[in-house]
This record gives C-alpha cells, structure tokens and sequence, in this order.
C-alpha cells in the first residue's frame, strides 16, 4: 500500500502541473472566467455541440468587441459527457481556476441539481437560462440558481398555450387527448407537474409516456400512441431521441402536425435531413432559430471570418447554437450589472456576479444594441423572482429551416406557476433547513 | 499386462499427525464400508457406466483400473456428487444415498485427489492445503471478518494442523508458492494434502501418479502406503501402473466400457480372461 | 385485437433485426469462443463508415449519383470491418488464446471502448443519415376487418426481408462452401481442427469478418431507419437477451430468440407496461431470458455443459 | 537494501499470519494511513479532494466490493452500478422516512439492503456461469435503472425524479467541508478495507477463491458453494452498497439513477482489471489510475498538441480516454492478467534483492 504515498505524491502534482499550465499568459490584463460544462461527445453530443459552440463564440465576440467593459473573457471547457458525476468533477476542477469561476452553467438538469447543494458554499452563482429546476425560479429558497428566461415548467406552460392557441383557445382542451413524449431523465419529468395542473383546469385528458434513455428505442411508445390517438404529442426529447421520435412517427402514421417540441426538441439537428420531420413544430423559450439576426451577422464577421469559428459556419444561427450564445450574453450581461455597482472595468468575484445576476434588467434597446433584436425580449430579475421572464415562440419545421409559425409571444401563466414552484421551494427549504431571505437581505 | 517401472513400496518413513483410526500398527481388514450397487449413468445417449456393483472394506487399498474411457472416474465423480447417476445407489458406513450430496460425502469423511490436478491455482501450497480443512472451521462471517477471539484462534490452530501436512509431504519450502508455479510432481502432493487434510477416512486417489517418473512414483506410493498403514485410512485408487496397482492393492475392480468385468484380488484379477482380453484388445 | 397484431407484427420485425446481431454474436462465439462484447461498437464502427462515406464520396470524387455512392460506401465499409477484423485477430485474439471465458469478454470490451472512441473520433460524433431509399410511410392492411387497419411498416418489411436473406446466405455459406465447413470444424474442436491443417488465426479474421459484414448490414438497416449516432452501440444490449435464450452457439436459436425477445417485449411494454409505470421493454427481456436460464442454463438450442473432473 | 526481510523470523503462526508479514511493509503502511490521515488535509486543496481523493476512496470502495466477486469468487458482475444504487437509494429512504436516524446507520442501512438485492441477483449463479451469469447481472442492472426511475415511492415522490441529501451529521460532527468529508471517506475504506482483507484471508477467502479456481474440487472438499457464491455476493454488494450511499451523500450531493448506470458498472469492472483481479491492494490501484487519467488526459492532451500546433478539442481527449481505456484493458489482460497490484509485487520482489539481483 506504500504506492498510495507516491501516488499522493502524484496527484499534488498533477494539481501543481495543471494550475501551471493554466496560468494567465496576459497577466496584466483583468479577466473574467467562464467555466463552460459541455458534453461533446455521447448520445446527446448531437443537442451538445452546436449549444457549446455558439458560447464559445459568443464570448469570442465579447472579446473581438473589447472585453466587458475592458475585462477579457476567458473560458475553458470541461468535457462532462452529460453524465452528473463527470459535471461534478468539472465543477471542482474549474472552480478555482483562472482567478475563480464567474459562474456556472452546467446544460443539464442532473448536474444543475448536483450542483445546487455545492455553489451556496462556494459562493458561485448557477445560470440554468431556459432548463434547470423548476422551483429555482424563487430567489427566496434559491439564492444562488438562475434559471433566467424561463424554467421547463415554463417551457410545458407556453408550449400548452400554444397547443390551446392551435385548437383556438384554453377552453376548447376540453375533452382534448394529449399524450407527453418524454425523455425518462429530471429533465424530462420537471413538465409533469405543470401539465398535470393544466389538465385538472382545462379538463383535458393528459397521458405520459416514457422514454428510456438515450431514447431510440420508442416502437411501442408510437404504438401507445397509434392506440390511443392523441389530438396532440408533446415531446420532451434531448439528442438522439428526437430525430427517433419523429421518424418512428412517420413509420407509424401520426401526423406531424400535431407533435410539438420544446426547446430541447427543437433543433436543427433534430430534424435535418428527416424525411418526415416536415410540420414539426415546436415552442422555443427564447431565443429561437435566428440566422438573420444582428449577433450572428456579427459572430460571422468579427469571429468566423477571422478563421476563429469555434463549429462549422453553417450552424452559426442555429436554435441551439443562439441558445449558446443568449446563455453566453446573459452570463456577460450579468457581469456588466454587477461591474456597475462593483466597479467598472474590474473583474467581479463569483458573490458579485451573484448579484449582477439578481439585479439583471435586459430592456429589449439594450438588448437590440447587443444585435439580438427579434432573438429575444426582455429579462428582469428580482431577488423573488430569478427567472426574469418567459417569452416563448412557435416555430414550425418547413423541411429546411425552422419558421416562425406566428409572431405570437407567449409567456408562461405566472398564476399557475408560482404555486408550484412555491410549493416545491418550501419543501426544498424545509428539507434542508434553509430559512427563506428576508427582505432586507434582497437589498443588498 | 504392462509391467513396466516396477515401483518400490517398501521403505516408508512415519508421519504422526492423524490420529489412527482404530488399532493402528497392524492392518487389518474391516467391514464393507462403502457399497456401490448396481450403478448407471448416462449423458444423453452416452452410457458411461452400467450397471456396476463393488464394494470397498474398511482398510483396505481397492484399486479400479481399466482402459482410457472405461468409466473409473465417471464412478468416483458419483461417489463425490459431482454427477448423478441414473440408477443404482451408494452406501457409506450404513448410510444408503440414491444421490451423493458432495457436502455430506465430505462431512461423512471422504476426501479425494484428481485426475487432472484440480488444485486453486491462485492460491499458495498453505492456501490449498488450507481449504481441506475449511469442513471443520466453524467461525462465521463477521468473526472472521474482525479475525477477532475463536475467529483467530481457529485459524492458527488449523494451520498448525496444516504445517504437519506439509512436513509429511515434504513440501516445506514450497509453502508459500502460488501452486501454478510447482512442477507437477509437487503439486500432485499438494494435491494429496488437500485431501489429507479433511482427516478423512475414505480416500480416493484418482491416478495419483499419472505423469511422473520412478522416483516421484515411489514417493507419492509411500504416501498413500504410509496414510493406509499408519491411519488406517481406506484408499481407492485408480491407477494405470499395474505395478503398483498390483503391488499396494488389495482387491481390484477392472471396468471397461462402463461396465465391470472383474473384480478381485490381484492374482484373481491377473489371471481373469476378459480382464487379459480388455487390455490386449485396446493395445494398452 | 388489431393493436395485438401489430403489437405483434412489430415485435416481430424489430425481433428480426435483434437476431441479426444476434447471429454476429454467435458466429464468433462457435469458431472462437468469443463473446463478444464489441459487436455492437462493430455495428455503430460500421455504419458510422457507411454514413460518412455515403457523404464524403460525391464531395471528394464530385459525382452527384447517391446510388454510387452507397455501393461505394458499403463496399468501403465492408473492407474497413475487415481491417478491424484483422487487426483485433493479430492485436488481441492472438495473445489470449487458451485464456479463460471471462478474460475474453472483457478484452472485447476493451475492444468496444476502442472502438466506440475511434469511430467517433474519426467519422464524428453527430447524428448522421443513412439514405438508401428506404421507404419511411406506413402501410396499412385488413381495413376492412379492423378499425383502422393493421398498421405495417414498408421499411421494417424490407429490412426484414433483407434480413432473413442474410440469414439463408450466412446458412449457406456454412454449409456449402469449403471455409464454411472449415469454420464449422473449428467450431467443434479448435485442435482437431487445427491437426488436420485448418488454419486457426485465418479462419478468426474470416469469421470476425463475417460478422463485421452482419454487423455492417444490421448498421445500415438500424441506421436508415434511426439515424447513426453514438447510441447504436447499445442496440447490441438489446441483443444479449436473445443469445441466451436461444443458447450461445445456436444459429437457429439467435432467430428464433431473436424473434421471442422482439415479440416479448414489445408485448410487456404495451400490456405490462403501462400498469407498472412504462419503459419496461429493456429490462423485461432480460429478466425473461434470466428465468429462462434458470430452468435452461444452456439456453433454447446451446449445449449442454459437463463437468469434467 | 533497506527493504529487506531477512532476520525477521516468525516464531508464532500469528505472526506467519500478519496482512503485512514483512515489517517494511507494516512501518510503510502505518506510515501512510497516518500520513493520510494528518498530512494529506494539510497538503491537498480543495479541489484536490473533491475531484479526485473523494471519488477516488469511493471508487477504490466500490472496487474493493467488485473485486471480491469478480476477483476473489470468480463471478464476473455487470451489475455493480445497480448495488450502488440500491445502496445509495436505500440509505436516502432510511434518512428521510425515519426520524432522527443517524447517518452512519443509515449508510449502512444501504449496504443492507444492497446485500439482499445482491444475494437475491447471485441466485442466478447457482445455476448459470461465466458468461451467461454476466449477462444476467445486467439484467439487476437494468431493473434498477428502471425502478428508481419510475417508482417514485423510492425517490420520496420527488417531481424530478432526483434526490437529495441536504446535510450530514454523524453524532455532533458536521461534514461539510472538502476535508471533512474526505475524512469520512476515508475512515470508511480503512475499516472496510481491513475486514475485506481479514475476509479473504480466512476461511471464506479460500472458499470464495476455490469455488473461482475449480469449483468442481471445491465441492468435492466440502465447500459449499451455494454459501460461497451467495456470502460473495452478499458481502460484495454490501460493500459496493455503502460506497453508493457514499457516493451519492457525500460526492454528488445530489443523484439520479444514471449516476449509477451501466457505465458505471463498466467503470468498476476496469478498476479491477486494471487494478488486479483478486487483490485488496488492486482495487487502490485501479481506482487511482481511472480517477487520474481523464484529468492527466485532459491536462496533457491540449499541451502535448500545442506544441505540435494542433489545437485539442474536448471532444477529441474524451474520445481519445475511450481508446486508452479500451486499449489498456486489453494490454492489461494480456500482458498484466494481475493489473498494477502484480506490476507492484514484481517491483517489491525485485526491491527485496536490490542491489544483488542475483
């Protein structure tokens, strides 16, 4: 057993070695990192790698841009393969590293879970802008999670207002069949509570079917539904098991039509090149499809055309790849609010960013000057409120680009989500002790 | 008959750690201890063994022998449990099985060495040697997981038991060597210590010395004598050198094909037609 | 009762595909008492070849016929499984012959991991299709007798009949050809085989090979209809199942597992399934298979195992 | 030279009978744990601990569980991953369901349960062997993927499906920092390690080895090998179980099934291999090496491909641990079939000659 000592030995200096290798070429210069948790690589890489690249991008046009305020963005990338475990690691690794993590945003549920009971203690605020938990929408329970732009409780509440809005209104679901598609993971099951809240108001009939991971097997789900004819599928996938999804719809006969996605279902990558993906449509919690937007036409100009693109210049604009770049935006702008009260041009600690990302109001002119006009709306955050907002819009798939299927924005009833997200907070709370913020407490 | 390397059994050192049995010194034949009764197997459409029927006294050195094939340690693995046999039964010391339980042959106190050593391979001599006397370790789990009390002290005591299987063996500087690395001769007394160390009082020996030259066949010839002699203990010995056979037995069961075909003392079974006829007709 | 058919008719097709990959399993395990654990990395290996050759062919060479370009590719494929099926003969099989059942099962496993790695890294880790003019669109028959009709599938039709093509191929080539019987020697005693002149290490990369080519053809059938992406790799999961059912050394009992396990669990899922909470489909063929074991250790057709001592 | 034996007589067979007969070894290791216990939480930062000495005690904990079926009863498992579940969510429904239970019970309480889920699973190894009894342990596998998934009475009826442990408290001591709860860890595989290698030195080692070795002659000789099997089982998965409920309560924090997924059961069969099969001091090995490497990998890939003026992007190096890793097991299983801890005692053999080889 005596090689655990020289295997101690080892491992201090793999630490050393690595922290050496890492250390800032540009000493001078302030910098501000972002740790990135991305899953290259495994069943999901298809959702993964347009998601990773428009980040990397994106602060890469920070950077082409001057910096936040002069402060050079800096990021490194940690390979987590979408499994928890691995995004703990990472977590640990990049926590410390480069002056201290800004933030972190970790593009999946289980590791936004995982990690919420380790950020508080470190001090280091989590984005999850459009998926993470639910009930971390309440800044009161939740100090340190930012689920911002919308929750996926939200994304199952402006996706049933768009199936409402399909059928000409909440009131005529009545006696409707609806059948939720979903990816057996905490992802796909954070929809349940909030639809299941819906049937009970709009008496329609919900069933549920899961999906086992990584989700390509799904003849006897399509079966279920050929058997039960649903007016409507919700799908709840993630990589792979969409683009399965939509073929073994095709192979069993069930309009297209009539499947609506969520964002996580509702990439390029889901449906390119599937012969049947064609009437697909799918609500987007901002931001959607958006290759004609001003920061794309900047990403092209200021990043790819210099040779520095991170991915393929054909997914530039992509819905997954803006989804990198708003949840990049976001992590900068937050930085931005809280440079204002910490000082401008200086890098901010983990707990200062913190409260840039409480005090974070995105007006939609400021949101135009940073070229996402017609991308997204505005955010607002509050310390009740870490969502800011929940603008969604339906797109329709029309064979070779996803198109907007009517400009209406929805926004998730917030009368229907508050209490659950309450409910669920209170008992987060009282399970682990947490007294909920006073009010005081928010002012700083 | 092949008569070849004739083996001297004569000189043969003591060994004192089994207790003796019953009188000791002077070897007597005692009753029928194990009865075999008109025993069948078959796999399949195979018929390894028909209809066999010997019996074994209390002492004595009983030899089966018979050509490759003929079904001698098929008849062993049914005394052990290993196979079930189709018909017949099997009485150990009053006790009549239709099936053998290899657990219970052990605890009635049979113990036997294989054909194709069959030894731990990743284990040491003392380890081997060492699970024979697994049958009377009565310590349970959590007690030998602490190695706390009875749990210890058992441990040392059957090692000590252990240790003069190993002198008897003369195998003490190979202890601690993985069994895989012994040559063969060596590890066929491993082999036998195993078995020696279930103190038992039926012993079979399946080709013991298949494989090794004269002198490893005078050694191990001493061993079985010595154990018979000194304890008392019953030997069944399948071998194919018919000068030990014939030189240490003392009744000898001849199968062929999976059937007996004579069964005696030696000079009987030297003398018996088919027995002649068996061997000369497989060109043995 | 229309559901219960295609219940059937699906379970029956996808049980088609499992005995596939079923069948590389058990050739490899007859000639070289291999279970190889890699034989659905194989698969992925090859379709992802298939795919990404499919695709880069018309860019390199500038035709534009996909035709040509899919033979081009499955024939590239093919000879690539066959370098595979080389190399892990002279890199892995032949250090471990006479090494234990478990020493090999984990070694392929290695292999797969290898492979997994190297099939991603070389032709990318996307989803990528496979188009070789699979109908996709559903066909439905007995109208007439069931609302509805029974929904039936041209594409599992098809993949079914190349399948069983397949089946009746490999069949043949076992019992005609002078290699087949040359590997259904090896298959019966390695040593006898080797005494009278049969080439061991040749017949292993043939055999890996053939089942590289079965892998290949189960790669472009799943591919087509699923997309080719890291996932494929587990389909071979869902094949495990069937060898033990139908015993490891059985050719026949590859098909006929194959098709109880496709049936079987497509059943569970639809009938048991929605009662217990749903997505049983996976472990419920293990079980069965399990439950099976335990009154059949050697499986439908396997042989029976003695003890020799 | 200074690794010697020689003087060190054994006069007792206790002495013969020490885990450690060579007093080097004994000093040695005495002088690790103490350096373990006092030198490395002032040594190692934070992330040195949480990233890599947790996960590393957890793992060599669950190997030590594997290795003992695997390994030391020669019954290939491809279900360790579920034992770790079914550790982890028993020990979390023994904490939440009763008041006032004491965390080290309920952890326990989790290799409790997963010794009769895992003695439950070993049935099948009364009947099937080798390669029909691997594939079988992934059917556990796969069941409990599925039953912590979609019962949610396991999960506390959470929506998310995932649980969490919020604090952990054994008597008055608070865990909570990195150090802490390396401390935790570490105490644990002491304890476990001990009586693992108590266990495969005594009575039951030697049935558990025979019944891998031969399992013919060991029933011959009395063994009984429905014991064996089953008492491997059990104590495995015992094992392996409470390094689940570590690994969720004291790694993750928080976990979902597929924390515990067939990767994971893949992962714990690697360490042994590598490590060595039937070696207590394999399992150390094996988990050092699979926790180092992807960070070495990591670490050293992007550097090693600047200097070539090749950028490295994450998805190559993760690819790139697939191929070493299915590389090295093969390597290891042909060149090394005993994994490092072999590698190790050849090293010590040669030590003890040094300087004369000969």
């Amino acid at each position: 057993m005596r090689v655990r000592n020289a295997l101690l030995a080892a491992v201090v200096m793999t630490a050393g070695f690595s922290s050496s290798l890492t250390t800032p070429v540009f000493a001078q210069e302030q910098e501000q990192f972002f740790p990135l948790l991305v899953f290259r690589t495994g069943p999901y890489a298809p959702s993964g790698v347009p998601w990773a690249n428009g980040f990397v991008d994106y602060y890469k046009l920070v950077n082409a841009r001057g910096g936040i305020n002069g402060v050079k963005a800096v990021w490194e990338e940690c390979e987590t393969s979408y499994a928890t475990d691995r995004g703990v690691e990472c977590y640990e690794r990049l926590k410390g590293k480069n002056g201290g993590a800004t933030l972190f945003q970790t593009m999946s549920t289980g590791i936004t879970f995982a990690l919420t009971e380790k950020a508080p203690g470190d001090k280091i605020p989590i984005l999850t802008p459009g998926y993470g938990r639910s009930d971390s929408a309440d800044g009161g329970v939740f100090e340190w999670n930012f689920p911002l732009t919308g929750t996926h409780a939200a994304s199952a509440d402006t996706q049933l207002q768009y199936v409402a809005s399909l059928v000409g209104g909440l009131d005529k679901l009545q006696g409707k069949k609806i059948t939720l598609l979903y990816h057996d993971s905490p992802y796909g099951k954070e929809a349940i509570p909030i639809l299941q809240k819906r049937a009970e108001m709009h008496g329609f009939d919900l069933s549920m079917i899961p999906v086992t991971h990584p989700g390509v097997e799904q003849k006897s789900a399509w079966l279920q539904i050929r058997q039960n004819r649903p007016d409507f599928v919700l799908l709840w996938g993630w990589g792979v098991m969409n683009s399965t999804a939509l073929k073994e719809a095709q192979a069993t006969g069930f309009p297209r039509d009539k499947i609506v996605g969520v964002w996580p279902s509702g990439s390029e990558s889901d449906v390119k090149g599937i012969s049947g993906a064609e009437g697909y449509s799918a609500v987007l919690l901002q931001p959607g499809s958006g290759p004609d937007s001003q920061v794309v036409k900047d990403i092209l100009e200021l990043v790819h055309a210099k040779g520095e693109g991170t991915g393929p210049k054909e997914e530039v604009g992509e819905a997954v790849y803006m989804r990198g770049v708003v949840n990049a935006m976001l992590s900068v702008e937050g930085v931005r609010a809280a440079q204002e009260k910490f000082g401008v041009g200086k890098t901010v600690t983990g707990e200062q960013a913190r409260w840039g990302y409480e005090h974070l109001d995105l007006t939609q002119e400021k949101l135009d000057a940073l070229g996402f006009h017609d991308v997204m709306r505005e955010v607002k955050t509050s310390c009740a409120d870490h969502m800011g907002s929940s603008w969604a819009r339906a797109y329709v798939w029309d064979g070779t680009r996803w198109k907007l299927a009517s400009d209406t924005w929805f926004q998730a009833d917030m009368s229907i989500l508050d209490p659950l997200v309450k409910t669920s907070a209170d008992a987060y709370a009282a399970e682990k002790k947490l007294e909920r913020r006073r009010a005081d407490d928010c002012q700083s | 008959m092949s008569y070849i390397n004739p083996v001297n059994c004569a000189d043969r050192p003591a060994g004192a750690f089994l207790a003796p049995q019953e009188a000791g010194q002077t070897k007597k034949i005692g009753d029928v201890i194990l009865d075999v009764r008109n025993i069948s197997l078959r796999f399949g459409g195979v018929k390894a063994l028909t209809d066999i029927s010997f019996d074994v006294r209390e002492h004595e050195v009983r030899s089966i022998i018979g050509p490759n094939g003929a079904g001698k340690s098929s008849m062993l693995n049914c005394i052990n449990g290993v196979y079930a046999q189709q018909e017949g039964s099997i009485t150990f010391r009053g006790r009549t099985f239709k099936h053998m339980n290899s657990r219970a042959v052990a605890e009635m106190g049979i113990a036997r060495t294989f054909q194709n050593l069959a030894l731990f391979k990743g284990m040491s001599v003392i380890e081997n040697i060492m699970t024979g006397r697994n049958l009377f370790m009565k310590s349970n789990l959590l007690l030998q997981a602490l190695r706390l009390g009875p749990a210890g002290r058992e441990e040392v005591r059957h090692r000590e038991f252990v240790e003069h299987i190993v002198d008897f063996l003369e195998i003490q500087q190979h202890r601690s060597t993985p069994v895989g690395q012994l040559p063969y001769g060596l590890q066929k007394r491993v082999d036998l210590g195993r078995a020696l160390a279930m103190e038992p009082k039926m012993l079979l020996l399946d080709e013991p010395m298949a494989g090794m030259n004269v002198e490893e066949k005078q050694d191990m010839c001493r061993f079985i004598l010595d154990i018979n002699d000194e304890f008392g203990t019953t030997v069944v010995l399948i071998e194919h050198d018919m000068g030990v056979v014939m030189d240490i037995s003392d009744r000898v069961v001849v199968l062929d094909y999976g059937k007996k075909i004579g069964d005696g003392t030696p000079d009987e079974v030297r003398n018996n037609e088919d027995v002649i006829n068996a061997y000369l007709g497989n060109s043995h | 009762m229309g559901f219960f058919l295609e219940a059937l008719f699906a379970g029956l097709m996808s049980g088609v595909l499992y005995s596939l990959v079923a069948l590389g399993f058990v050739l490899i395990f007859k000639t070289s008492g291999v279970f190889n654990f890699a034989q659905g990395a194989m698969v992925l290996f090859a379709a992802l070849a298939m795919a990404r050759f499919a695709e880069w062919l018309p860019q390199w060479l500038g035709f534009e016929s996909a035709l040509l370009a899919n033979i081009v590719a499955f024939l590239i494929a093919g000879a690539i499984m066959c370098v595979v099926a080389w190399l892990v003969e002279l890199l892995v099989l032949r250090h471990l012959v006479n090494q234990s059942d478990a020493t090999l099962l984990m070694a392929t496993l290695g292999v797969a991991y290898f492979l997994d790695g190297l099939g991603q890294s070389g032709f990318g880790s996307g989803i990528y299709t496979i188009d070789v003019g699979m109908p996709k669109d559903p066909i439905f028959v007995l109208e007439s007798v069931f609302p509805g009709g029974i929904l039936l599938n041209k594409e599992d039709l098809i993949a079914t009949v190349i399948a069983t093509a397949l089946v009746g191929l490999l069949t043949l080539f076992f019992m005609k050809t002078t290699t087949g019987r040359a590997l259904r020697a090896v298959a019966d005693d390695h040593q006898a085989a080797q005494s009278i002149g049969i080439p061991l290490n040749r017949i292993w990369v043939i055999v890996w090979c053939v089942a590289g080519g079965v892998a290949l053809v189960a790669g472009v059938i799943w591919g087509s209809k699923l997309g080719v992406q890291f996932s494929l790799s587990t389909v071979a999961l869902r094949a495990l199942p069937v060898i033990i059912l139908g015993g490891l050394t059985s050719i026949p009992g590859a098909i006929v597992g194959g098709l109880i396990i496709g049936v079987g669990e497509k059943l569970s899922e639809l009938y048991l399934g929605p009662l217990i909470g749903g997505g049983i489909e996976i472990w419920f063929a293990y079980v069965l298979a399990l439950v099976f074991l335990l009154f059949r250790p050697q499986g439908l057709f396997g042989e029976k195992i003695i003890d020799r001592v | 030279m200074f690794y010697r034996e020689n003087g060190q007589l054994k006069t007792s067979y206790q002495a013969d009978q020490q885990i450690f007969p060579i007093a080097q070894d004994r000093w040695a290791i005495i002088g690790l744990v103490l350096f373990a216990i006092v030198a490395v939480p002032l040594l190692a930062n934070e992330y040195t601990f949480s990233a890599i000495l947790i996960p590393f005690l957890i793992l060599s904990l669950a190997a030590l569980g594997v290795n003992i079926l695997v390994g030391y009863c020669g019954q290939i498992s491809m279900g360790s991953g579920a034992f770790m579940a079914v550790g982890a969510y028993a020990a979390y429904n023994t904490l939440v369901r009763i008041d006032g239970m004491p965390l080290l019970l309920a952890l326990l309480s989790g290799g409790f349960f997963a010794t009769v889920v895992g003695m439950f699973f070993g049935i099948p190894s009364l009947r099937v062997k080798g390669l029909y009894l691997a594939v079988a342990t992934l059917a556990a596998q796969f069941l409990s993927d599925w039953a912590f998934l979609r019962v949610p009475w396991f999960t506390n009826n959470s929506t998310s499906g995932s649980v969490m442990v919020s604090e952990l408290q054994m008597f008055s001591w608070r865990i909570d920092t990195a150090v802490e709860k390396y401390l935790f860890c570490l105490g644990f595989l002491i304890v476990f390690a001990v009586l693992a290698k108590n266990l495969v030195r005594s009575a039951i080692g030697r049935e558990w080895m025979a019944v891998r070795d031969m399992d013919v002659a060991a029933a011959v000789i009395g063994i009984r090998i429905t014991y064996a099997k089953l008492s491997a089982f059990a104590v495995s998965s015992f094992i392996i179980g409470v390094a689940g409920a570590l690994w969720g309560f004291v790694h993750l924090g928080a976990w979902e099934p597929a924390a515990f997924g067939l990767d994971r059961s893949f992962q714990l069969l690697f360490i042994v291999i590598i490590g060595g099969m039937g070696s207590i001091m394999g399992s150390f090995f094996g988990a050092a090496f699979i926790v180092i490497l992807p960070i070495v990998l990591s670490q050293t890939l992007p550097a090693l491909g600047n200097l070539v003026g090749f950028e490295v992007s994450t998805a190559a190096i993760s690819h790139a641990e697939f191929m070493i890793f299915g590389a090295l097991i093969v390597w290891f299983l042909i060149v090394e079939p005993h994994g490092l801890a072999k590698l190790w005692s050849t090293g010590k053999q040669k030590l003890r000659l040094w300087p004369f080889p000969h």
